[in-house]
């Protein structure tokens, strides 16, 4: 029990000061490295809430794909002669302000709350049986859809960035 | 439901049509105008598929077990809604006796206008596209057996009709569409009183036992459909059917177009093109008085019996007072357009007679109406796009210039001054027969009868004018039909030709249902008239 | 793998909110990065955080409300659709980079005009 | 029943002419023998007829077949109760003798059209109308019932219509063509008035079904005034098609078609037409609609004749003859004389289409001159038209041994005879009168273009004899115009197998006390004819044999007496005519200019035509116009002009609405503009362009609704 509650701090701690930094940081790809690292931890939590398929989407798609994604979009727009890839900040004051208080406000509507929580907790339903099976019936169209929308955005974004080139 | 949808494919062909129009990139005018002429031509097997499958001895009118082609289900429903539960529109549409020929001259008419439209030009995407459009609605509102689907047709229609004579008229096509588009919503917006009217006084009781308010104007046909509060309720002591009658007829009237609400016609033939014209004069007009033999008659018979002699007194001042002014006119689709309506007067008048001969004479003279003047229409158009004028006195001795055309003229004109063995004759002398067998419209029959010697005044005037008489050198170069024109008028030409011979093809597709009418009219105003007061 | 029960025993301990502060603390430092970052790319990152903040929440109230795997679906096509905007938005970041040569959103104020 | 096919062979000839009228249409440009085909179809149209009149008179001379089918069946109505509408054909005698005339008549101008019309361009379609016109004819001729009447009386209309404009390009031809078909139409206006009537009450057209209800005391509005109106708008189509007064004026007009048409059209057949309806309807005919007829008839013999006088178109000449003819037939069924009447129809038809053949021969020789002043001595030139149009001449004069006098001394011998019986003596005196005019005018025409000096050399030299096929017809009409066919005795048509065997006047119908006095049987027969009438009726409506009661004793007493007198008279005022003829014309005792000098006035009367033309375009051509023009400018500046003016009005308002909307709503509306803008001005500090500044301000105002929310709502 105590390992959990341990795995569940470090997991915490991880997320949120990595993505304190990703925030903060000046250089870019910094900031790339502590998003990965807020994603791990946000998988471990998934690890911890049962969803071990969200997890293993979460490394591969987020880690694996967008990241790398993001990565390669900071080193295209940055001219890789400029040594210092670092970027500024505006609005720092309000921003800090309101953000400030909207998680003020946040955390305390958070506790206020009673939520509705299922007694004694199920054990989780493990694997991929279940989603498969409600993907396959009834999410099937949403599901069509994202491929749809996924293949869109791919050529849409194809194009895109081509367009300016001609 | 047991057949294949005849009525909807029939009606919502020219949408696909459309749809394919406008799918069809800039550059191929061509398939635009094939797909239209397919679409059309389409249309017509349907409508010989339809006549061929038409059981002749169902009445129809005000029973909707004997309307054929049927085709019901709930359009719409919303419970719970305010004080009126259940609002529910049926889409119901069927046709019977009175309604199939109007779908068949549809059918016919949209094809011949169809391959007019060969020569038109100008954005011929958009034409072909709002042509297909106003088919739909046209054949829309001659199946409708639902007071609010009839509305959206109606409605359907009006539209493209607006931006075909505004885009594609003459000089002053901008005026005449306004025009038409004002006066026509003027009418329409009567009818949708009404409709809203009758809709809060009649219920329609559901399978379930259940009242709900309805549109089906098969019910609003039985008096014991209607409520004791409802405000064109016959129960209620004080209802408003009167007001409700004339509201309705004058929508109606419009559309006709009847003395004194006629002047649109003149301007709107003038600019819009020939094929427009020929739709206009051909089917729409047929609308008006369609309506009223379909709603106006079996929803307010008691009132109808009321008005009878005024409907025939409007009727014979659209005989005379049409057949007056087409004589004093110069310009050649004027006169074509006071010409119809002189024609559409005869149609009042025999609907105003109460009896088959009369009736029948109405609707044959509306199918007829149709093909003629469409046949004028096209006659002006062929001689307007060679010469590009329609001066009346500008011409003269085209016979002997373009002899072949010449015949389809003669033809023609002697079809719309009611010579035997041309179709016209039969609807005409019918009106006259019914209308003087009816007491008391005897006396406007014989003054109607003078339209018939003006009729042939100002019809052989314009023969001489135009086409007898010393050739003008002007014309020396006019060229004769051509295998497009060949295709327009003998179709029309041989219809016009086999009903004056033989009108017992189109008398008996109406036949049953104009007996039901005529006594559906001969008892229900006592029904009406003994609920209420 | 884990003990099924045991983590349960856990969760039910631990309780919701904890799995809420995370998210809403995720989700107010996405919004301070997008509001207050210039590069463009570094914007796209705050929102990633707000995603998987979100993320968090779906899969954590279907967990307690023991909704089945919908929490988790929900949470599955957010990060589909979040693959597809960061590929979008990427290409609209090198059009943008391609135009006014820096992918500074402070210069890019087109929209004023 | 028969053993010849009668009705069969009637359709067949019926329908020949429309086959001959469709092929030579269609292939008439293709194929330049058409007219051959044409012509060949009228022949054997006239075989058959020959052969079924022969049958017919010979064997079945007091039969009436009657065959007829459902054209349009309405099915019936509780209200109503069935309606349908019949097609029929009736044989009866005068029918075969008017299909004779008719089949003849064609195809003898068929012939002479052939050598007339040639080389004219639109050869063949010539011929494909003379087809229709023969069709529509027929048509006339064997329908049994005044629909078929009708619609056949229209399609005569159209043909002679097409013929009488067949030369189009000219103007006075189409305009001649115009006012046929339009002054026919008002005769038909009332001819259909007079249907109405008919159908309302009897709904049926069957003229033998209708004579059968009103014989049972069937009345149109239960009323006697409404039967002899309905005789009389019914007769108001044969004024029309019969050119009687006062619709007359179109018959001279008619001459601008090709003088073979006039010939069969408008003297032979289709101007018979009239009387042949008025043969058809006569037993329907009260005694008030029958005086009607005889005075139309009377007016319309002697008019026609005073102008016919002075004309100097050879076809003028002879259409106004025509008319003055046709007013005597019409004068002959009115006095009651309705055997004479058809007989006269029948003896017209041959000499007149003779005359007309003849006057076209002769316009043919002088190269289409009309005018008489301008022939002379043509005698020599054309011996076989010569020798027959002074046949014809004798006949339409009444001299001995010829048709016409059998027929035309039968009618006056009837209106002397009515004039004694009813005291109305007036018409055998305008008869008389007209028939010492007719004999003037005739061999005035007679001697100026054939006999004397030719007035003009030079076509007088180009003129020659006309070819066989033209002249041939002339010769068989001229034969057709003696006596020996249809009576042995010269002198009196009674005992003649035409009138004693085959024409016999039917039976009026109408009550008894609506006929003629002598029309009504003095003997008690009439308990019985009552019974078999309704025998006849339920069993066969059509018998001739029950119609036989024709006049009464008196009436055939005074028929008698009449013989002789008006036999007398007839002959002294034609021979005075012809007398005076001569004096004036071949001996030239009397200047016939000074003459006309004397009696200016009058003799300008009569070339003007009575001042007819003028009148009609007056008072009905010019009125109607101007109503037309007046209701045009109505219709487009009143009428159109209020839809207009609601429509100014209406913008009117509604710029008067938009003054009201600029100044006061969109004052207030500019006055919270110009608040806006300043609110503007001063919130446009917070619109950087800036997507994070807009993101800001999202997330502030979200703090700021959760924060609301929190303190006030959920």
């Amino acid at each position: 029990m105590d390992l959990y509650l341990i795995l569940f701090y470090f997991f915490a701690i991880i997320t949120l000061v990595s993505a304190f930094f990703v925030v903060t940081t000046r250089n870019v790809i910094y900031a790339a490295f502590n998003l990965m690292l807020t994603l791990f931890g946000v998988a471990g939590f998934y690890v911890l809430l049962g969803a071990d398929f969200i997890a293993i989407v979460q490394l591969i798609v987020y880690v694996g794909g967008i990241l790398i994604l993001l990565i390669f979009g900071v080193m295209l727009t940055n001219k890789i002669t400029d040594t210092d890839i670092k970027s500024g900040f505006l609005n720092r004051v309000p921003g800090l302000l309101i953000v400030g208080t909207f998680a003020g406000i946040l955390i305390g509507t958070l506790l206020k709350s009673t939520w509705r929580i299922a007694a004694p907790l199920p054990p989780p339903v493990a694997g991929l049986v279940g989603i498969g099976n409600l993907l396959m019936t009834e999410y099937t169209l949403i599901f069509e859809i994202l491929g749809a929308v996924l293949l869109i955005a791919l050529i849409g974004a194809a194009s895109i960035a081509r367009k300016q080139s001609n | 439901m047991n057949h294949a949808p005849l009525l909807s494919l029939i009606t919502f062909l020219p949408v696909i049509g459309m749809i394919i129009v406008l799918l069809l990139p800039k550059g191929m005018e061509k398939a635009m105008k094939i797909t239209t002429l397919t679409v059309t031509f389409l249309q017509i097997v349907i409508a010989g598929v339809i006549w061929s499958g038409f059981n002749y001895s169902l009445g129809g009118i005000n029973d909707p077990n004997s309307f054929q082609f049927i085709e019901k289900f709930r359009w719409i429903e919303l419970t719970g809604v305010a004080w009126l539960n259940t609002i529910k529109i049926d889409y119901f549409i069927g046709i019977d006796g009175i309604s199939a020929p109007m779908l068949m001259l549809t059918a016919l008419i949209s094809f011949i206008a169809a391959l007019s439209s060969w020569n038109i030009n100008k954005a011929v995407k958009g034409y072909h596209a709002m042509y297909l459009l106003l088919v739909t609605g046209m054949m829309g509102v001659f199946v409708s057996l639902d007071f609010f689907l009839f509305y959206i047709f109606w409605e359907v229609m009006l539209l493209p009709m607006y931006f075909l004579i505004g885009i594609w008229g003459g000089p002053r096509k901008e005026y005449a569409a306004i025009k038409f588009f004002i006066y026509t919503l003027f009418g329409s917006v009567f009818m949708l009183l009404v409709m809203i009217g009758l809709y809060l006084s009649c219920q329609e009781t559901l399978a379930a036992g259940q009242k709900v308010f309805t549109f089906n104007i098969l019910s609003m046909m039985d008096p014991k459909n209607y409520t004791a509060t409802g405000i064109l309720s016959p129960l209620n002591p004080h209802n408003l059917r009167f007001i409700a009658y004339i509201g309705l007829f004058a929508g109606f009237a419009i559309k006709i177009p009847m003395f004194p609400f006629h002047t649109w016609l003149p301007d709107a033939h003038v600019e819009a093109p020939t094929p427009i014209s020929v739709i206009l004069a051909g089917v729409l007009l047929k609308m008006g008085t369609y309506g009223i033999l379909r709603f106006n008659y079996p929803i307010f018979p008691e009132i109808t019996r009321q008005v009878i002699w005024w409907i025939a007194a409007f009727g014979m001042i659209n005989i005379i007072y049409g057949a007056l002014c087409a004589m004093a006119q110069k310009d050649f689709k004027k006169l074509i357009a006071y010409s119809s309506v002189s024609h559409m007067g005869f149609v009042l008048l025999g609907m105003a007679s109460l009896n088959t001969i009369g009736i029948t004479g109405a609707i044959f003279q509306m199918f007829n109406h149709g093909t003629i003047t469409a046949m004028l229409f096209l006659i002006v158009g062929v001689i307007y796009d060679r010469a590009h004028t329609r001066g009346i006195y500008e011409f003269g001795g085209l016979a002997t210039q373009m002899p072949i055309y010449t015949g389809f003229v003669t033809i023609a004109f002697f079809g719309a001054i009611g010579l035997p063995g041309i179709s016209g004759f039969i609807s005409e002398s019918f009106v006259f027969l019914g209308g003087f067998g009816f007491e008391p419209i005897r006396l406007l029959t014989i003054l109607s009868t003078i339209g018939i010697l003006l009729g042939a005044g100002y019809m052989l005037w314009t023969l001489q004018r135009v086409y007898l008489g010393p050739l003008n050198e002007k014309w020396n170069q006019l060229q004769d039909l051509d295998g497009r024109e060949y295709a327009m008028l003998i179709p029309l030409t041989i219809i016009v030709l086999i009903l004056g011979i033989y009108p017992s093809f189109m008398l008996g597709l109406m036949n049953t249902s104009v007996n039901a009418l005529v006594d559906f009219m001969a008892k229900s105003p006592q029904l009406f008239s003994s609920i209420g007061m | 793998m884990t003990d099924m029960s045991t983590l349960s025993t856990f969760l039910t301990h631990i309780g919701l909110g904890h799995f809420l502060f995370i998210s809403g603390m995720l989700f107010s430092l996405g919004i301070y990065g997008v509001v207050t970052r210039k590069n463009a790319v570094m914007v796209l990152m705050g929102i990633e955080l707000i995603l998987n903040s979100a993320n968090i929440n779906f899969v954590a109230f279907a967990r307690y409300g023991n909704y089945g795997f919908h929490g988790q679906l929900a949470a599955l096509f957010v990060i589909i659709l979040a693959a597809a905007e960061s590929a979008i938005a990427l290409a609209i970041v090198l059009n943008i980079y391609k135009t006014f040569n820096n992918v500074n959103v402070d210069e890019i104020d087109k929209l004023r005009e | 029943m028969n053993q010849i096919p009668f009705i069969p062979i009637a359709l067949i000839i019926l329908v020949l002419p429309l086959i001959g009228f469709f092929f030579t249409l269609l292939f008439g440009k293709k194929i330049k023998q058409m007219y051959l085909f044409e012509t060949g179809i009228i022949t054997t149209a006239l075989g058959l007829s020959i052969y079924m009149a022969f049958m017919k008179l010979m064997y079945y001379a007091n039969e009436k077949i009657v065959s007829e089918l459902t054209w349009i069946d309405l099915g019936s109505t509780k209200a109503f109760g069935k309606i349908s509408v019949d097609l029929g054909m009736m044989i009866d005698n005068v029918t075969v003798l008017m299909l004779f005339v008719v089949c003849l008549i064609s195809t003898l101008v068929h012939l002479f059209s052939i050598e007339y019309m040639k080389g004219d361009k639109r050869y063949n379609r010539y011929f494909s109308y003379l087809g229709i016109f023969t069709f529509s004819m027929l048509g006339i001729v064997f329908t049994h019932n005044m629909l078929m009447m009708y619609i056949f009386w229209e399609l005569v209309g159209l043909s002679s219509y097409l013929l009488i404009g067949f030369w189009f390009e000219k103007k006075s031809a189409s305009d001649a063509s115009k006012k046929a078909f339009v002054v026919n139409r008002v005769g038909d206006f009332g001819m259909l008035a007079g249907i109405l009537i008919l159908f309302a009450n009897y709904h049926t057209f069957t003229f033998d079904k209708v004579f059968a209800q009103i014989s049972q005391g069937v009345l149109p509005f239960n009323s006697e005034f409404w039967l002899t109106a309905m005789g009389i708008l019914l007769f108001c189509g044969a004024i029309g098609k019969s050119a009687q007064f006062p619709l007359h004026v179109w018959l001279p007009d008619a001459m601008e078609g090709p003088t073979p048409v006039s010939a069969l059209i408008h003297a032979a057949t289709m101007v018979a037409a009239g009387v042949y309806l008025t043969v058809r309807i006569f037993p329907l005919l009260t005694g008030d609609a029958l005086l009607f007829i005889a005075t139309i008839g009377a007016i319309s013999s002697f008019i026609p004749a005073t102008i016919a006088l002075t004309q100097n178109d050879i076809k003028k000449v002879l259409a106004y003859s025509t008319i003055s003819q046709l007013g005597y037939m019409v004068m002959a069924l009115g006095v009651g004389a309705y055997a004479y009447g058809f007989f006269h129809l029948v003896t017209h038809a041959f000499f007149k289409a003779g005359l007309f053949l003849g006057s076209g021969s002769v316009i043919h020789a002088m190269h289409h001159e009309q005018d008489i002043r301008q022939m002379g001595g043509l005698k020599k030139k054309l011996p076989i038209t010569y020798t027959t149009f002074l046949i014809f001449s004798l006949a339409i004069s009444g001299i001995p041994l010829t048709s016409g006098f059998l027929s035309k001394d039968g009618i006056l011998a009837s209106a002397y005879a009515f004039g004694n019986l009813t005291g109305y003596k007036i018409f055998a005196i305008s008869g008389f009168l007209v028939a010492l005019m007719t004999a003037f005018y005739m061999f005035r025409l007679l001697i100026l273009t054939f006999h004397g000096e030719p007035r003009n050399e030079e076509k007088y030299h180009h003129a020659h004899e006309s070819p066989a096929l033209m002249t041939m017809p002339l010769v068989l009409l001229a034969i057709l115009s003696i006596f020996a066919f249809y009576t042995i005795n010269p002198l009196s048509a009674q005992t003649g197998w035409v009138l004693k065997d085959w024409l016999k006047t039917p039976a009026s119908v109408v009550p008894e006390h609506a006929r003629y006095s002598f029309m009504v049987q003095k003997h008690d027969e009439k308990p019985e004819a009552a019974v078999k009438h309704e025998e006849a009726v339920a069993e066969k409506p059509a018998a001739e044999s029950e119609h036989t009661i024709i006049h009464s004793e008196e009436y055939t007493e005074a028929l008698h007496h009449a013989h002789y007198p008006a036999m007398f008279l007839s002959l002294a005022v034609a021979g005075l005519g012809i007398l005076f003829a001569f004096i004036m014309y071949f001996w030239r005792k009397i200047n016939a200019d000074k003459l006309a000098d004397s009696v200016k006035p009058l003799y300008k009367f009569s070339l003007n035509k009575w001042y007819f033309d003028e009148f009609y375009d007056f008072a009905f051509v010019n009125g109607t116009l101007l109503l037309s023009r007046f209701l045009a400018w109505f219709d487009s500046t009143i009428v159109d002009g209020i839809v207009n003016g609601s429509a100014v009005v209406t913008r009117q308002l509604s710029k008067l609405s938009g003054l009201f909307d600029t100044y006061v709503v969109d004052g207030l509306v500019n006055l919270s503009a110009t608040l806006s803008g300043l609110l503007g001005i001063f919130t446009r500090k917070f619109q950087t362009g800036k997507v994070q500044t807009y993101i800001i301000m999202v997330v502030f105002s979200l703090v700021a609704l959760l924060f609301i929310l929190m303190n006030y709502g959920i």
